[in-house]
This record gives C-alpha cells, structure tokens and sequence, in this order.
C-alpha cells in the first residue's frame, strides 16, 4: 500500500510552497511553450531563453496541484544553465523515473526502479509513481520543457543566431 | 432519519465492507457512481450461471428467459419512472451519454434545420452539451445556454427571451458539480408555452429521488444504471410513443431492422430500433434488482435521508472550517441534492483527494465533465463528495478530519 | 481430440451444470453468444465488491483500481490480438455492432465521398451492411457485394473488377450462418494492392482461433466481447494508432473531450476519443478474465477442438438423414468454423428448435442477421447449431436424437 | 414447465399438414393483405371477399412454421362466412387468448385465463401462451385479416358497392 509521506515529501511541499522560477521572460527571444492537462485542469506556460546551444535561463507560470507545480519547480532548478544536451539527458532520466510499463498494470508486477542516484532532488519525486493517476502532474512540466526544445531548435535554425 | 435504515443498506453493499489503509471505506463519491448492493451483484451472477443467451429469437428455454430478462427490466424501468406507455417507451443505451446522442442524432438531426436554438444551460454535463456541439458544427444549429447566478441557480431574469427560436430545451434535474436541483416542472412548462420540447437530464437525480415523467410532463429522459445502484454499461433514455415512433434510426446493425437487403434495409418499430445489436443483457438484470432495491427503500426516504445528510454537512463544514473550506453550490438544502463541490483554500483539489484517499475517504477531484461551469466560476477543478443511500453522518465525520489534515498538510 | 481438456471446460461453465426438462443442457448456440465460466463470472462479481469506481480522474483507492482493470484490460486485448501498439489501439464499445458504427461513422464519414465504393460480402451480419446503407443515404458512397457461390464461399471470379473504386473493403473472417471461413490474409492482400482498407469483422473467430493482426495485415478489426466467453455490453475496436489518430470524435460526451467552452469543444487524443461517458467497466473485467482463460486454453486448442466436433457432427448428420436434413454451409470442415446452418425437409426451423428445446438442446431459428444471405439461398430460415470450447460430441448425440424426433413429429 | 404437447395438439399438426383455404382470389375485387414477422421471417398473404358486411371468402398464400401455419387455417376456418362484426368478434376474443400481460413478464405471474370456452377449435392455440415467443407466430394471420377488414371497409366505403 502506498504511503502519503511517498509522495509528499518534505522537499516536495517546500517547491510547492516556494516555488523556483515563478515568472516570465519576453517572447521572443524566449521560447513561450502551454502544457495542459486535459484531466485535472492544470495548466503551465513555460519559456525558456537558449543561446548557443546552453537553457540560460528557464520561467514558469500556470497553476496546478503540488506535485505537478513542485516537479515544474525542481525542473526549472535542475535543468537552468545546463547544456541542451544535458537538459535532454536529464529529461530522459525523469521519464524513466516516471515510466509505469504497461505491463505492470497488466500483471500487477512492480514498476521497474530507475538509477534515481544521479538526480539529486529530483529523486524525491519517484514516490509519484506509486500514485499511478499523479504521474500525468508530475511530467506536465517536462513534456512541455521537451517540446518547447523542439520547438527552440525550429526557432534557432532559422535564425535567432 | 426517520425510519429509513441506511445502516443496513450499508450492509447490503460489498464494497462499504471494504477498508482502506487500514480504515472503514468512507465513499463520498456517488455522483460518479454508485455502488451496487448484493442483490444487484448476485442477479448478474445468476444470470449468467443459470439463464445466459442472446436475446429476441430465440425458442429454448434459456433464450425465452434471457428475453424475459431483459424485457422484464423494460417494463420495471418503464414503471419506475411512470412510463405512460409502459414498456414501449423504453430503450436501452450503454449510457447517459449514448442516450443524449441518440437524442441528437436522431431526433434533433430529424426535427433541427440551421437556425434552430437548442438550450442548454450552463450546469450542463458535457454528455448533454457536446452532442449538441457536434450537431451545430453538422447542421448549423445554434448551441445557447441559460446563465447560471452567483448564488449556483439557473439565471432564470432573461429566460423569455433565451427561448427565442427554441425547438428544444435541454437540462439537468440535478447538476452533478453544484448539487442544485433545477425547478423541472416550472422550466418544463414555460418552453412548452415556447412550442419547445423538453429534454431531462435525469442521471443524477433517478436513484435519488422519485421520477415521474407524466408529472414533470418532460419530452425526453435520459439516465444512468450505474448511478442508481445498478451496473456499468447499460443507460435509459425514454420518450413518449410518439415521438419514439417518429425518430429515424441512429445506429445501424442487426436487431434494429425489420429487412436488409441488397440495396437497403427497413428499420424496426419500437424500442428495437434503436438498440443495434446484442444489448447489455445481464446489466438489464442489475438494473432490475436495483429498481427493486430503490422501490423497496423508497424514493422518498432516500430523498430525505440524502438531504438531511446534506444539512447536517453544510452546517458542520462552515463551523469547522469557517470558509477556508467553500462549498461550490447552494449554501442551504432546499432544492439542492447531496452533492457537494469543495474548494479547499490552498490546497489543489488532487491533493484534497490524495490527502482524504489516506483516510479512506473516496472524493472526486476535476472539472466533473462541467468545464462551461467551472470556467463560470472562474475554478480547473473542485474536490467533490456525494452522498448515497448508504451515507451515514459518520461519513461526514471522516470527511471533516480528513479536510483538516488535507488543510495543516498545506499550510 | 488431443490434450485438450473440454469437459473441465465445460465444469467451468456454470450454465453447463443447468437442466432443461429434464436433461441436461445441450447448448448449442455460441455463436448468437458464448457462455461465461466461473473466473469471467467472479471477475465481475468481485469488481463490484471490491473495487468499483468510475473510471479516470479519479485519485482514490478504489478509483485507481478500477482505472487499473479497465486499462489492464485494454493492455490485455492489445496483446491478445498482436495489436502493435497495444492498449494504444484498443477502442471499448458496446458490442460489435456499435465498432461497426463507430468505423462507418467516424473513418467513413471523414474520408468517403459520393461515389467511393465500399465492399462488403453477401455473407456479412447486418451489423457490416446496415451502418454502410446509412452512410450511403447519407454521403452517396456505392455498397457492393462480393458474392457467394453455390458451395458457400466467397465468388472472387470477378474480384478484381469488384475492387474498383473501393476505398474500403470490410468483410467477416467467419459468417455466422455457414460457418465458412474467408482466406483473410489472400483478400486483404488483394485489397491493398489496389489501395482499399480493410476492415475485418472478427465476431465469429476471435475466440475460436487465434488472431493476430499483423500477421493478417487487416486495417481494423471488431469483435464483441460476449462471443468470446466474456460478458454482455461489451466490444472492441481495433485499428493501427495513425488510424486512429487521425479518426475524429464519434459519440460526443464527457471522458472523449480535452477541452468544452461554451464555443465549442476539442476532443481527446488516443482511445478515449471514442469512449464517450461512462464505459462499461465490470464489463472489462470480465473480458480480461475470458482473455486469460482462453490463453490458457489455447487458442490452437480451441480450433482443433471445435475442427474436430464439426467434422463428426457433418459425417453423421449426413450419415443418419441422408439429406432429409440439410446442412447451409460448406460439407467439409476445411476452411469452416464450427456453426452449423440447418435445414430440415418439411420442418419450419422455429419448429426444429422448439422440439429441439424438448430435450434441452439449444439451437437458434432464424435469420442470424444476414438476410441479405438467406435470400441468396431462398431460406427464410435455419435451425443454427454452433459449438463453442465446451461443446462435446455427446452434444452432437442429443442434436441427432432430437432432429430425429423432429423429423418424426412433423413428418 | 411447458409442455410441448401443450403446442403441438393433434389439431395443429393437422393444419400445419393440410392447411384450409389456401391459394388466391382474383383482387380486386378481394382485398389483398400482407402479413410479415421480421423475427422469424414469416410471410403471409390474405384475401377477403367481403360482400354486404359478410366475409363471403377468404384464401391464404405464403410460408411459416407450423403455429404461424396451422394458426391461419383455422383461422380461415373460424370467420369465412360470417358478418363482419362476428369476425371482428373472433379476432378480439383470439387476442384476448393470446395476451401475456407485461405485468407477468415483470412479476412472474401467470398469464391471465380467456374465456376459451367458446372458441371451438381455436382453443386448441391457447398453448401457445406457455411458449411466449411462439405468440406473434400465432396472431400474425389474425393481425393481418384486422388490418385487411379496415382497409376493406376503406376500399367498400369508396365504391366497391
Ligand atoms: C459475424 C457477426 N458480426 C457481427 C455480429 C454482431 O455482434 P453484436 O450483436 O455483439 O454487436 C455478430 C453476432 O451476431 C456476428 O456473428
Ligand atoms: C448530470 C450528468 N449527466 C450525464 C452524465 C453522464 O453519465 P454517463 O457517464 O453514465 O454517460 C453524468 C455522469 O457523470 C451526470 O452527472
């Protein structure tokens, strides 16, 4: 049976409470990406400010329930000033956390563990995934960083050199 | 509560025995849906270990029984809800919203030209709002909704007006996000002054009141059997003989035809026309016994005992909480049914429900199928508890404590 | 017939342990509808009992478990069918009737136009006609049959001239009259190279063979739950994820929608686009127990089982009637299913069963839905005798005994 | 339980095997009637020479199982020859045979009991009740001759006279 203090750890009501990167930055040159969850009703704009190949800078706005705005939060401090190869690793390395296989909802087998060692607070939120139904709040932000990088890389080619 | 023992529904229902990390199950969630008594239960199982085949055509003994079944649950449901003809007016869809497109796409797509007006109101469930959306975008009807007061009523100051041009009303007895209960009968008898007809939604109000179509004179029902006690999968919508008679088929397939040919097929009369294909049979079994079951508390008691609940609840959340926690809905229980929508200051309505889930407290959080509504009342989502007829003020109880947890938690 | 356990099937089976007048039941219907055994029976019973809630956005315990059977199920059916995608694929309907109406109504109507033609065979359910008929009325697209030959098989003499202008070409892998069994891979190749779609009603097979859609490289597939030892109120629709994507919405309500204003809505992504309201969930759980039963069978099994009954039960029907009974469909028991079309000299076929029911057999009279069929063969008629995993060839035993006296009585 | 005997009288078989009064009249002037059970496929075809309020003959064509079959030719039988308001009679206290109140679907109870007792052959249907499904094999003859008498008083009333 899952436990609540899983889920909400110490660390994660502290994002939620005082989260990072709150605001927005000027778009453009910013790069101005929505998500939505169509389920629950949260919604999150992020920007992100790329120059030459590095996240220089990340900002968040939306609302949503703690754990999709902590895990924004814990992005935005975990991917901010990195290199997008980096960011792109790290984005990896969160799906992973997140991934329920199909085949465990089929079988009822365990979630596979993701080397969780390597993501610093970002490990705290691998509670989620004994919450199946909160996946969707905690990867929110990151399927909209993702696609707002492949959105940046569109931008960037044609020009904002 | 008057002599209504809803300690022993609670006892007639499987599920209420469960716990839930380590505490008695509280389900506060009947508005989604509701839990089936043991009889309910058993007369599937019984029917499919003793009388399961297809339905119509059938001669041998377990198809005869099977039909009787299954037209058995027509005329219980007929009689229910005082079908004046009975049997013949009923039909059976998978769903509240299969009923509502069968409204749509056969009456409305039959009777409706660009131009007409059908009204909804705002407090609508998206099952009687998109159908309709979907036949504006195909025919060019106009979509209009009745505003709904800060105060959780329909805004009923303009209603003349908004009939202008409507050939059809559509709207909920009972909205399942306010709690609300609509004034049928008055509603219903100013579109008819209007020349329109009059279409019910009735899923959350069958199973928790009585429903007589004669009296409330509407044109159209459309309901749930899982939100009255009985099963998933199977829904009613009712009309009068006439207009049944009248609507053209909606979907196409065997049981629904009197003769398919090469080059094209005549459709049957009655119900059958609109039930393509093998109904949920043993869901019509369910529904039986969950009329049965209602009919033997009493709909009345069941209206009084939810309300009182209600009462009782709306009085101890403003005590205990003194607004940090906002009921979404009628502050009082005249003309409002047991359902009620939370806003928890502070606290997002999934982590409302995550913190209540660890006393076993089973609340809905989301836009509840009402996203008009919900964007009126400028809210995503709220935390919804609803009674049943199992609820007991110990529910409420656990609900209380588990709100002020939920409020500490994220202070 | 090998390893193949059928009378531990048939202790299963709870409606096998039923006597009808006197003797035991010899059903002989599944094709109109299979009979569930005890684990489908339970799977269901014990949903209800344990962990019934409505499906998604729910965050409680028992939300997340029924959220977790009903799409464990669609995981389960994605792998029994070899969809590549899996649950990605899967679609939950009613039944197949309602897959059938979903293809014509959502696929047809966005992507046919006056004049496209699509294919079907004079040996299909009215379930694959009538929803085409309704789009022609509709839209003006062309429905054209691929016809039978005197000796029950498709007449693909003049196919390839049949194939012109077919933008889809929907066919059944096994009619459920004859029993005939379609070369399914040969076809759908044929169709493709000439750049039809093809859609595969899977009714009459899924269940009694193994089924793989890839290796049959068909577009769609549709079946019902209730053929395939699972539970009423329940089918599947099946098509490659680029399909599916590009699907728009069929029936309009909550659970299909990503977003509704009051403007106007936008529907969701993936499977739920077509799951409009509150599906049939209990339904789910007993699909994915008749799923694992039926695994654990063996679908080779089934089919040599059920090879093995229809060629005993062709030679001694022909053996003790020499023709006096009639069987509708291929003489031998290649290529053919196990349903057996009768047709009794001087016997209206609602007579053959009713004696039939005598002596507790179970056979269905009438049309099976494919009237466009019984005319080809000037029957207004026949006495349906099918198997199913449980049948014996003592089953085969009363058959006979009872057509005997049958044929007696009227004679 | 029912009984099959109770379906099959001797009687019945005996219509079934020679049926009354089948073939055709020359229409107009008699009046055609189609009868049709979408269940089971039954097809029927009436005529009536109605003349001065009396049915002088009637014929009957088509195909059925024995009921639908045996039901006409008695059927025939019981109304040629007499006035029309003594067919319409028969045909009410026939239904009345044959009516399974919805109220014995719901609860249970047992269908009620005609007055069979001045039916005379016709009785021997009343078993048909035991067998529900059997029941609209029984009365599709007798729904055709109604609907056949109210098109005939249509076709009289305009100048078959
Ligand atoms: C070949 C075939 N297709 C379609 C159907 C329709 O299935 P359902 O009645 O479950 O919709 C049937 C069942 O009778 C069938 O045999
Ligand atoms: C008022 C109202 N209408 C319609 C529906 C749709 O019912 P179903 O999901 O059973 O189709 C619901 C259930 O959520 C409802 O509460």
């Amino acid at each position: 049976m899952a436990n609540l203090d899983d889920l909400y750890r110490e660390i994660i009501l502290d994002h939620y409470r005082t989260p990072r990167n709150r605001g927005e930055l000027p778009s453009p040159p910013a790069i101005r990406t929505e998500g939505y969850n169509p389920l629950c009703g949260d919604e999150l704009v992020v920007y992100l400010d790329i120059r030459d190949g590095v996240l220089v800078d990340i900002k968040l706005t939306g609302h949503g329930c703690s754990i999709s705005q902590a895990s924004s939060s814990m992005m935005s401090a975990a991917v901010k000033g990195k290199s997008i190869d980096d960011v792109r690793a790290v984005i990896e390395r969160f799906k992973q956390l997140m991934t329920v296989h199909a085949a465990s909802l089929d079988d009822g087998a365990d979630a596979p563990v993701a080397d969780i060692h390597t993501m610093g607070e970002l490990a705290a939120l691998q509670g989620v995934v004994k919450f199946p139904v909160r996946i969707k709040c905690a990867t929110l932000s990151w399927n909209t960083l993702s696609q707002g990088l492949d959105e940046g890389y569109g931008v960037q080619g044609t020009g904002s050199k | 509560m008057s002599s209504y023992n809803a300690r022993r529904v609670r006892s007639d229902t499987p599920l209420l025995q469960r716990e839930i990390n380590g505490r008695p199950i509280t389900y506060l969630d009947s508005a989604s849906s509701s839990l089936p008594p043991r009889p309910v239960i058993e007369a599937m199982s019984r029917y499919y270990e003793l009388r399961h085949a297809n339905v119509h055509r059938g001669v041998y003994q377990t198809a005869v029984e099977a039909t009787e079944v299954y037209e058995g649950a027509r005329v219980a449901t007929g009689r229910f809800i005082h079908a004046p003809k009975g049997d013949a007016e009923v039909v059976f869809t998978k769903n509240t919203t299969e009923s509502f497109n069968l409204l749509a796409k056969s009456w409305g797509a039959a009777n409706l030209r660009a131009g007409d007006v059908v009204l909804v109101t705002e407090m609508e469930h998206h099952a009687n709002i998109v159908p309709w959306f979907q036949l504006r975008d195909q025919l060019g009807i106009e979509v209009r909704f009745v505003p709904v007061t800060d105060d959780f009523r329909l805004d009923l100051s303009d209603f003349d007006h908004l009939l202008d041009g409507v050939k059809l009303f559509s709207f909920t007895a009972a909205s399942n996000v306010l709690g609300t209960r609509n004034p049928v009968k008055e509603l219903t008898r100013a579109a008819h002054a209007r020349g329109a007809l009059v279409a019910l939604d009735a899923a959350q109000s069958v199973g928790h009141q009585p429903m007589d179509v004669v009296d409330l004179d509407v044109d159209f029902v459309c309901f749930s059997a899982h939100k009255m006690l009985g099963p998933t999968g199977l829904g009613v919508f009712w009309t009068r003989a006439e207009i049944l008679e009248s609507m053209p088929p909606f979907l196409g397939g065997g049981g629904m035809i009197a003769d398919v040919r090469l080059d094209g097929y005549v459709p049957a009369n009655g119900p059958t026309r609109f039930e393509a294909g093998t109904p949920p049979i043993a869901e019509t079994a369910g529904l039986t016994a969950a009329i049965r079951y209602l009919e033997g508390l009493g709909l009345e008691n069941v209206e009084r005992h939810e309300r009182a609940l209600t009462t009782d609840a709306l009085a101890r959340l403003w005590e205990r909480f003194e607004g940090r926690v906002r009921v979404i809905g009628p502050a009082t229980s005249d003309d409002r049914g047991g359902v009620l929508s939370l806003d928890v200051e502070g606290v997002h309505p999934h982590d409302v429900a995550q913190v209540l889930d660890q006393f076993g407290v089973c609340v809905r959080p989301g836009h509840h199928c009402a996203k008009p509504l919900m964007r009126r009342f400028h809210l995503a989502a709220t935390a919804r508890a609803s009674f049943g007829p199992y609820s007991l003020s110990e529910d409420t109880d656990v609900l209380l404590e588990a709100l002020e947890s939920a409020v500490t938690m994220f202070a």
